[in-house]
């Protein structure tokens, strides 16, 4: 049996929850939230591509794009406005992506995985060694505003986390659309068995091109929204470890549902924090610590937490 | 005229380093199909484990021609000695899991080893440079060379010949292949496939400390210098072909000497080199130079 | 007639294999033919060339007077031409009932359509048909990786046939099936394609199935075609006989005799 | 030879085998039938130890072998063949054909080899290939011949006539005639009755992970 | 302490390469300070408790990560803990990210130890300071050194890491010393990868092509690892190097007789010998074993700087706001360990200080410094307002050198 699909009804209600925090929460922890929201729809385009069997290690790439977007769309093309950036930031990686991913279509498993890699370092190098483009310490972008609001008008600090929440819900929701459609499946399919898939009349490759762009999508949108939220954009967005960081992220969330890279966003970024806090030159054990005790016993991501707890609820329903 | 040849001596040096440092990383990948990042962090306590087994042994002025056979063995038995750790205590529980998660393992393992190398170290240089200096230079081509470095092609070349023997010419490399096709069938067939893959990740392992051991007497021995050899691991490991040593060689020697032109002929491409190579190669050969066979699925 | 298969020469070479030595075969629209060879005569090769999952050293391949010869599978199958295969294909993570639907969306719905919902109430019959046809319903909940080889196999052959078919080709259809299913699954096969004269070529070892539903027999020896021609015939000829069945079929077994 | 009792398996709390007890004596060929899901693949894989069993024990040649990690098995002569056949694709089939012989550090492992190449013709022609090339029915008969050569006191083998061309499935069930004259055990799974009615003394009927039936064939010699 | 606490936040490298050169010994330093000053143990003109009689309370935080994650921490700091300065940021990149963060939160700021020119001089803040020199000085600084320590030089190579730092040091380091010697040849430009660590390929190149200067901003490991297989090959046999940050190995390794070596300002074995000199030089060395090198100068600096602003707010009013505070910190001039500082540029926001070189010489027996030169702020750092690299290549006018 299906289990009925409540998820456009949660999607909302975090959105009002999440909107609210901003409002009743102390100042850093909405700031953490807006951040751990912007940066899992980098996530999210991940777990899109883990679900297909493909794992990029250079979401970076397109993150990178998107922060890169926002930064000279206000710097030097005055376009300052976050609602007209992210749709920029959106349609430069549909370009970027159709370009190499004519190329990264034709690849699967560690190639797939080490190819993006490269494709990120390589932009990595190319910001880095121009200083055009800010080299390696990069730049500060100016608060937007947000569909004709201007900073001076509302609190950027109150409408900026508004502005995330409503892109990254109404980007989850689509997402979970996608997940469920045709192409959700054939994704799915296609890291089990492309051989069928192919005798299914469907190309892999396209397949590939097309899950390759979307995720490309997410994690530009991604990154412009992080570039006002930081203030700040410098290569690092592209640099191995960062993309590192994201697949981290989604393992950690899960790839069962839209939602698991929410959880895995939020919960590694309060982990982060504290562990930060706690042991200032050891955070990085605190952490690697967490991870290993989460891959042994939550193999399948946070998400099998709720999972198993639905699984309970049933069987107490049952008689 | 000399300016090739001093390429092709940079690159050859260069390429060596790579291929040791790679060679363990391929070997633990083809044999269990675990792509280690905690390599670097492997790497990095050979490098520690040298610098302070040179310290020591310098300043109690033993002979010096046999640090080098000290410092190796050292380093080494520091490499097996955590690969047995984290093989024994850590992957054993993650086997047959998700290819991708078994990688996040190692990925937490590095995090850890990162800081357990702080603890033990801490974040001061250590330096182990009377090994590298001892051994004096030649001149080639009016260009002087450490001799240190020229030694480290044939210990190259050695561990290569070496790895492929084993892998190629031994039953116990038949055994290995088996486990890499199928693991279960190859129990069924009386392999003792737990004690295989300990000897692989302790080999592989040891390896990777055996490149932090010679590269550290002419490095200054600092925390991250093993993250920064990963990405590049990876890259000549996959350009070479994953899982094949002789692959590995020549993924090696492609970008060591790619590197190494690069560096005199047009310095500010140098970073670019090894990526560009690398997604050159997988575009010609989409599996890298020497591809798995692949089994027949129909 | 126009032939709906036709095969001009094809030969396949693997190194120093032959697989295929110029097979010439013409298959006429609506007909049932068997394909017998002994282990390794290239009889699934003969089927993956015609898929386009393997390309001929030379000759062609021709459906319904269009060259196909190269074609990937996926412009193949968008042809109407399917197949099973001897090691099921399926997607080992999915349930039973996914795999069909998968099936049956992907060869149903066009590229462009195909953000539409996943679970369509009209491919939903199409899958609940099948799954009562071949007698899998049992399993429609569990994942197909863990089925019972038998079980793959059935559903590797209902995935093959969510389609609209002209051609299917089934490689080894009832191997690894049970002795009292083989029957009643190449039934169901030939019933259901048999409807809309869809021509049939199965590979078959069990010379009982293949005289039981072939019209025709093509056996295949070292890579070529050593014998073609009506079933009974060709299951007398001397060649076959001693390089693949062995002995001259004898009294037809009934499925029932496995209990008595 | 081989004693199997109570054998209780089951796949997240779902039983497959439900305290499936049989026998195999010495020189006696077993056949194993049921349909497809039975839980005859599931049956081996257990005598293997490639599944854990809940409970029920395995004992062989008087020693138990329950416990026993799979790998610690072919030290007791018993030859495995798998339904699926499982080569290793990047050796050669005479190195798949060996493998056994090598993790038993066997001596002289070339003889038993030219012995299996007597019985199996047709493996030899193949020796020097790699085996990932190999059609299905010819990596069943590599996947045979591998279960022969170490099998010396028991074969187990599941489904070995499955996809095997007719001419050649008879002459298997004669050359396993042969073997057990020659004092192996055997136990065969099938689907089918075919080419085992002449060589099995027994049949065990298994359905839903229950034994239902045993029959004594008269045919047995 | 009567006056209650005064909470600073200090960020720096806990890990990674740049942990050790760097963040550790400024670590240290901070902890060193806090320590004395809480303790009313440092000498004049510093001998009076804490910072204006409030007790110091130190929260220190890993400058290792993204610069999402430092604004993410800064905002920690400054809004869940509370924290009254904060003082911190090596990298450069950091420094950038974090100013307008400050800015926004109104959080008052002192960068310690970051280079980069461009902070003041593309924009201006008021909540932000910077108690260090810029790199303008060190690369300055530089050229004018070797120009007169061999006035007839001909060449120089250049081999700097490929990130910003890198590039900034040789650009400024060479337009400045085409101004001084508009013929002078480059014979190598190398910017191999940060963190490489194998310079095989390039000390052959500078060899094949050999100059009379090698220029190098390296810093840590890297700078530790190209001196190790320079001195094998016998790179410096012929070439003297210039290391800009050479000064942070000094003590450790075994550097070629003659190399030049900068502080980047008058800092370690270039502070000027004074009472506070002494006093933190010996109880560094006797705390940690180890000379204090330069970042550990500059974050002492910055813990000083803050408390002659604070305590000349206090002037004014006993319990100064924020904006007494930074009032008395504009233009501001005190001493620190390494000899007066003056908030002279960016609008009294950023320091300036001479820029010191010498060469490294093992001659005592031990290792020291040697035809050491020091040259004043003016001589080395553009007037206030006016960008450094514009005012290099515009021939450095108004430089005043003695
Ligand atoms: N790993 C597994 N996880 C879950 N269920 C399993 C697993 N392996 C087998 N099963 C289940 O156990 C049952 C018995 O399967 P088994 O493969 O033993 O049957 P079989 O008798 O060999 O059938 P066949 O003749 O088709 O090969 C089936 O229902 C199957 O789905
Ligand atoms: N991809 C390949 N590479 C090399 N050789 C191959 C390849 N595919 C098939 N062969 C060889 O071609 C020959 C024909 O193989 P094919 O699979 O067509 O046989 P088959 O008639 O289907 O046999 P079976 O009844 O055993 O399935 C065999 O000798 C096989 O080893
Ligand atoms: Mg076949
Ligand atoms: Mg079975």
């Amino acid at each position: 049996m299906r289990r009925k699909d409540r998820t456009y009804p949660i999607l909302v209600g975090l959105f009002l929850l999440f909107s609210g925090a901003v409002f009743f929460t102390p100042r850093w922890f909405s700031f953490l939230l807006t951040v751990a929201v912007a940066r899992s729809l980098v996530v999210l385009g991940v777990v899109l591509l883990m679900r297909a069997g493909l794992v990029s290690f250079g979401q970076g790439f397109f993150y990178c794009i998107g922060g890169y977007v926002a930064g000279f769309s206000s710097n030097a093309f005055g376009v300052t406005d976050a609602g007209a950036v992210v749709i920029l930031a959106a349609l430069g990686a549909v370009v970027a992506g159709a370009i190499v991913g004519l190329l990264l279509c034709n690849y699967r498993d560690i190639f797939f995985a080490m190819l993006t890699l490269a494709l990120s370092m390589i932009l990595y190098s190319v910001i880095v060694k121009n200083p055009a483009l800010g080299g390696s310490d990069g730049f500060n972008v100016p608060p937007p505003t947000i569909l004709g609001i201007s900073p001076e008008a509302v609190d950027p600090r109150v409408s900026l986390p508004l502005f995330t929440f409503a892109v990254a819900f109404l980007l989850y929701a689509l997402a979970h659309r996608y997940f469920l459609s045709g192409f959700g499946y054939a994704g799915l399919a296609l890291r089990m068995n492309e051989i069928r898939l192919e005798y299914l009349s469907l190309s892999a490759r396209a397949l590939v091109f097309l899950k390759y762009i979307l995720a490309g999508v997410l994690a530009s949108v991604g990154g412009a929204l992080i570039a006002y939220i930081s203030g700040h954009v410098d290569p690092e967005l592209a640099y191995w470890t960062t993309s590192g960081e994201f697949v981290f992220i989604a393992l950690l969330g899960g790839t069962g549902h839209v939602l698991a890279p929410l959880a895995g966003g939020v919960v590694f970024e309060v982990i982060r924090s504290y562990a930060f806090d706690l042991a200032p030159s050891l955070w990085q054990m605190v952490l690697g610590v967490i991870l290993l005790l989460m891959i042994i016993f939550m193999p399948e991501g946070l998400w099998s937490l709720t999972e198993r707890f639905l699984e309970r609820k049933r069987d107490e329903a049952a008689p | 005229m000399r300016e090739p040849l001093v390429i092709l001596l940079d690159g050859l040096v260069y390429s060596s380093w790579l291929f040791i440092v790679s060679a363990g990383l391929t070997l633990i990948y083809g044999v269990m199909r675990i792509l280690n990042m905690a390599h670097g962090s492997l790497y990095a306590v050979g490098a520690y484990t040298a610098a302070s087994v040179v310290g020591w042994y310098f300043a109690s002025g033993y002979d010096p021609t046999l640090s080098y056979l000290v410092f190796f063995t050292c380093a080494a038995g520091a490499g097996v000695l955590a690969g047995l750790i984290i093989e024994r205590g850590i992957l054993r529980v993650v086997y047959g899991r998700d290819e991708v998660l078994v990688l996040l393992v190692t990925y937490a393992v590095l995090l850890i080893l990162e800081d357990v190398i702080k603890l033990i170290w801490g974040v001061d240089a250590y330096f182990a440079y009377q090994p590298y200096a001892a051994l004096g230079r030649t001149k080639i081509l009016g260009i002087p060379f450490a001799n240190y470095d020229l030694l480290l092609i044939l210990l190259a070349a050695g561990t290569g010949a070496l790895l492929w023997f084993g892998l190629n010419r031994t039953r116990q490399g038949k055994f290995l292949r088996a486990v890499i096709h199928d693991r279960e069938v190859s129990e069924a067939m009386g392999i003792n496939v737990t004690r295989l893959y300990t000897a692989t990740f302790v080999i592989g392992s040891a390896l990777a400390a055996l490149g932090g051991a010679v590269t550290a007497p002419s490095l200054s021995v600092v925390p991250g210098i093993g993250v920064e050899v990963i990405v590049i691991a990876f890259a000549v490991v996959v350009t070479g072909g994953l899982g094949s040593i002789g692959g590995t060689l020549l993924g090696s020697l492609l970008i060591g000497l790619t590197r190494a032109a690069a560096v005199h002929l047009f310095p500010r491409g140098e970073v670019l080199v090894i990526f560009v190579i690398m997604a050159a190669v997988l575009a010609v050969r989409p599996e890298g130079i020497f591809a798995r066979v692949k089994a027949r699925k129909i | 007639m126009k032939p709906l298969l036709e095969t001009r020469g094809v030969t396949k070479r693997f190194g120093a294999v032959v697989a295929a030595e110029k097979v010439n075969v013409q298959v006429r629209e609506g007909e049932v033919v068997g394909i017998i060879g002994a282990n390794g005569a290239g009889k699934t090769t003969f089927v993956n060339i015609i898929t386009g999952y393997v390309k001929p050293t030379s000759g062609r391949v021709l459906f319904d007077g269009q060259d196909i010869t190269g074609l990937p599978p996926r412009k193949v199958i968008r042809k109407g031409i399917c197949r099973s295969f001897q090691i099921p294909q399926l997607f080992p993570d999915l349930t039973v009932e996914e795999n069909l639907l998968v099936a049956c969306t992907l060869l149903n719905r066009p590229f462009g359509k195909l953000l539409r919902p996943f679970h369509d109430g009209k491919f939903i019959e199409r899958v609940e048909e099948a799954l009562e046809k071949f007698h899998i319903k049992d399993y429609r909940h569990e994942p197909a990786g863990t089925l019972p080889q038998g079980v793959k196999k059935l559903l590797d052959i209902a995935m093959a046939m969510m389609g609209k078919t002209r051609l299917i080709l089934l490689d080894e259809p009832t191997s690894g099936v049970a002795i009292d299913e083989k029957f009643p699954l190449m039934d169901t096969i030939v019933r259901s394609v048999g409807r809309n004269g869809t021509t049939t070529i199965f590979i078959e070892h069990d010379m009982e199935v293949v005289e039981h539903y072939a019209e025709r027999v093509i056996a295949f020896y070292d890579g070529k075609v050593i014998a073609d021609g009506e079933t009974s015939r060709v299951l007398r000829n001397e060649d076959v006989v001693s390089f693949i069945t062995g002995s001259i079929p004898t009294a037809r077994r009934e499925p029932a005799d496995a209990d008595s | 030879m081989l004693t199997v009792e109570g054998l209780q398996v089951s796949f997240e709390k779902t039983p497959v085998l439900r305290g499936v007890s049989l026998q195999v004596g010495e020189k006696e060929a077993v056949a194993l039938v049921g349909r497809n899901g039975a839980g005859k693949t599931t049956l081996m894989r257990a005598v293997m130890g490639l599944v854990k069993a809940d409970s029920g024990k395995v004992t062989f040649d008087g020693k138990e072998l329950t416990g026993l990690a799979p790998n610690e098995r072919p030290a007791f002569r018993i030859g495995y063949m798998p339904e699926d056949r499982r080569l290793i694709p990047d050796l050669t089939v005479e190195e798949n054909i060996l493998l056994p012989l090598w993790a038993l550090k066997e001596k002289e492992p070339e003889k038993k080899l030219e012995r299996v190449y007597e019985f199996l013709p047709e493996v030899k022609e193949l020796a020097s290939r790699r085996a990932l090339q190999l059609s299905g029915g010819q990596q069943k008969l590599v996947a045979l011949a591998r279960a022969v050569i170490v099998g010396e006191k028991l074969l187990l083998l599941d489904e070995p006539f499955e996809g095997v061309a007719p001419g050649l499935a008879a002459r298997l069930a004669e050359i396993l005639r042969h073997l057990k004259e020659e004092g192996i055990s055997i136990l065969v799974s099938e689907s089918d009755y075919t080419h085992t009615k002449g060589l099995t003394g027994r049949t065990y009927l298994l359905e839903r992970g229950e034994i239902i039936d045993v029959r004594e064939n008269e045919a047995s010699g | 302490h009567a006056g209650g606490t005064l909470k600073v936040g200090v960020v720096t490298f806990l890990s990674g390469a740049a942990a050790g050169p760097f963040g550790v010994p400024a670590k240290n330093a901070a902890e060193l300070v806090v320590d004395a000053l809480n303790n009313n143990m440092v000498p004049e003109p510093y001998n009076t408790p804490g910072i204006g009689g409030k007790k110091i309370e130190m929260v220190l935080i890993d400058e290792a990560g993204s610069a999402t994650q430092q604004v993410t921490e800064f905002r920690n700091l400054v809004q869940k803990k509370g924290v009254d300065v904060v003082i911190g940021y090596i990298s450069s990149g950091h420094c950038l990210a974090i100013a307008p963060v400050a800015e926004e939160l109104k959080a008052l700021t002192i960068l310690f130890d970051c280079g980069t020119p461009r902070i003041f001089e593309e924009a201006s803040y008021k909540y932000v300071f910077r108690t260090g020199p810029t790199a303008t000085i060190d690369s300055v600084g530089a050229a004018r050194y070797i120009v007169d320590l061999k006035p007839d030089l001909k060449s120089v190579s250049g081999i700097n890491q490929d990130y910003a730092w890198g590039h900034d040091s040789w650009n400024d380091f060479i337009s400045a010393l085409k101004v001084l010697k508009p013929d002078v040849e480059v014979k190598n430009e190398l910017f191999p990868k940060l963190f490489k660590g194998q310079y095989g390929a390039e000390i052959s190149s500078l060899l094949v092509n050999p100059a009379d200067f090698i220029h190098s901003s390296f810093w840590g490991g890297d700078m530790e690892a190209f001196v190790l297989q320079g001195s094998a090959r016998g790179l410096f046999d012929e070439q003297t190097a210039i290391l800009t940050t050479g000064e942070t190995a000094m003590f450790r390794l075994d550097i070629p007789e003659g190399t030049v070596l900068g502080a980047r300002g008058p800092f370690g074995v270039y502070a000027p010998k004074s009472k506070l000199n002494d006093w933190f030089r010996s109880n560094y060395i006797e705390k940690y074993k180890t000379p204090p090198t330069y970042p550990s100068y500059k974050m002492a600096q910055a813990f000083f700087g803050l408390k002659t602003a604070y305590e000349k707010a206090m002037k004014s009013s006993k319990n100064p706001t924020k904006e007494d505070i930074i009032k008395a910190f504009e233009y501001l001039e005190f001493v620190s360990p390494a000899g007066k500082v003056k908030m002279a540029l960016g609008k009294g926001h950023q320091a300036l200080q001479e820029s010191v070189y010498g060469q490294f010489t093992k001659a005592g027996g031990k290792p020291s410094v040697k035809n050491v030169k020091r040259y004043p702020p003016e001589c080395v750092s553009p007037p206030d307002g006016v960008k450094s690299l514009d005012w290099i290549k515009g021939g450095m006018k108004g430089a005043k050198c003695d």
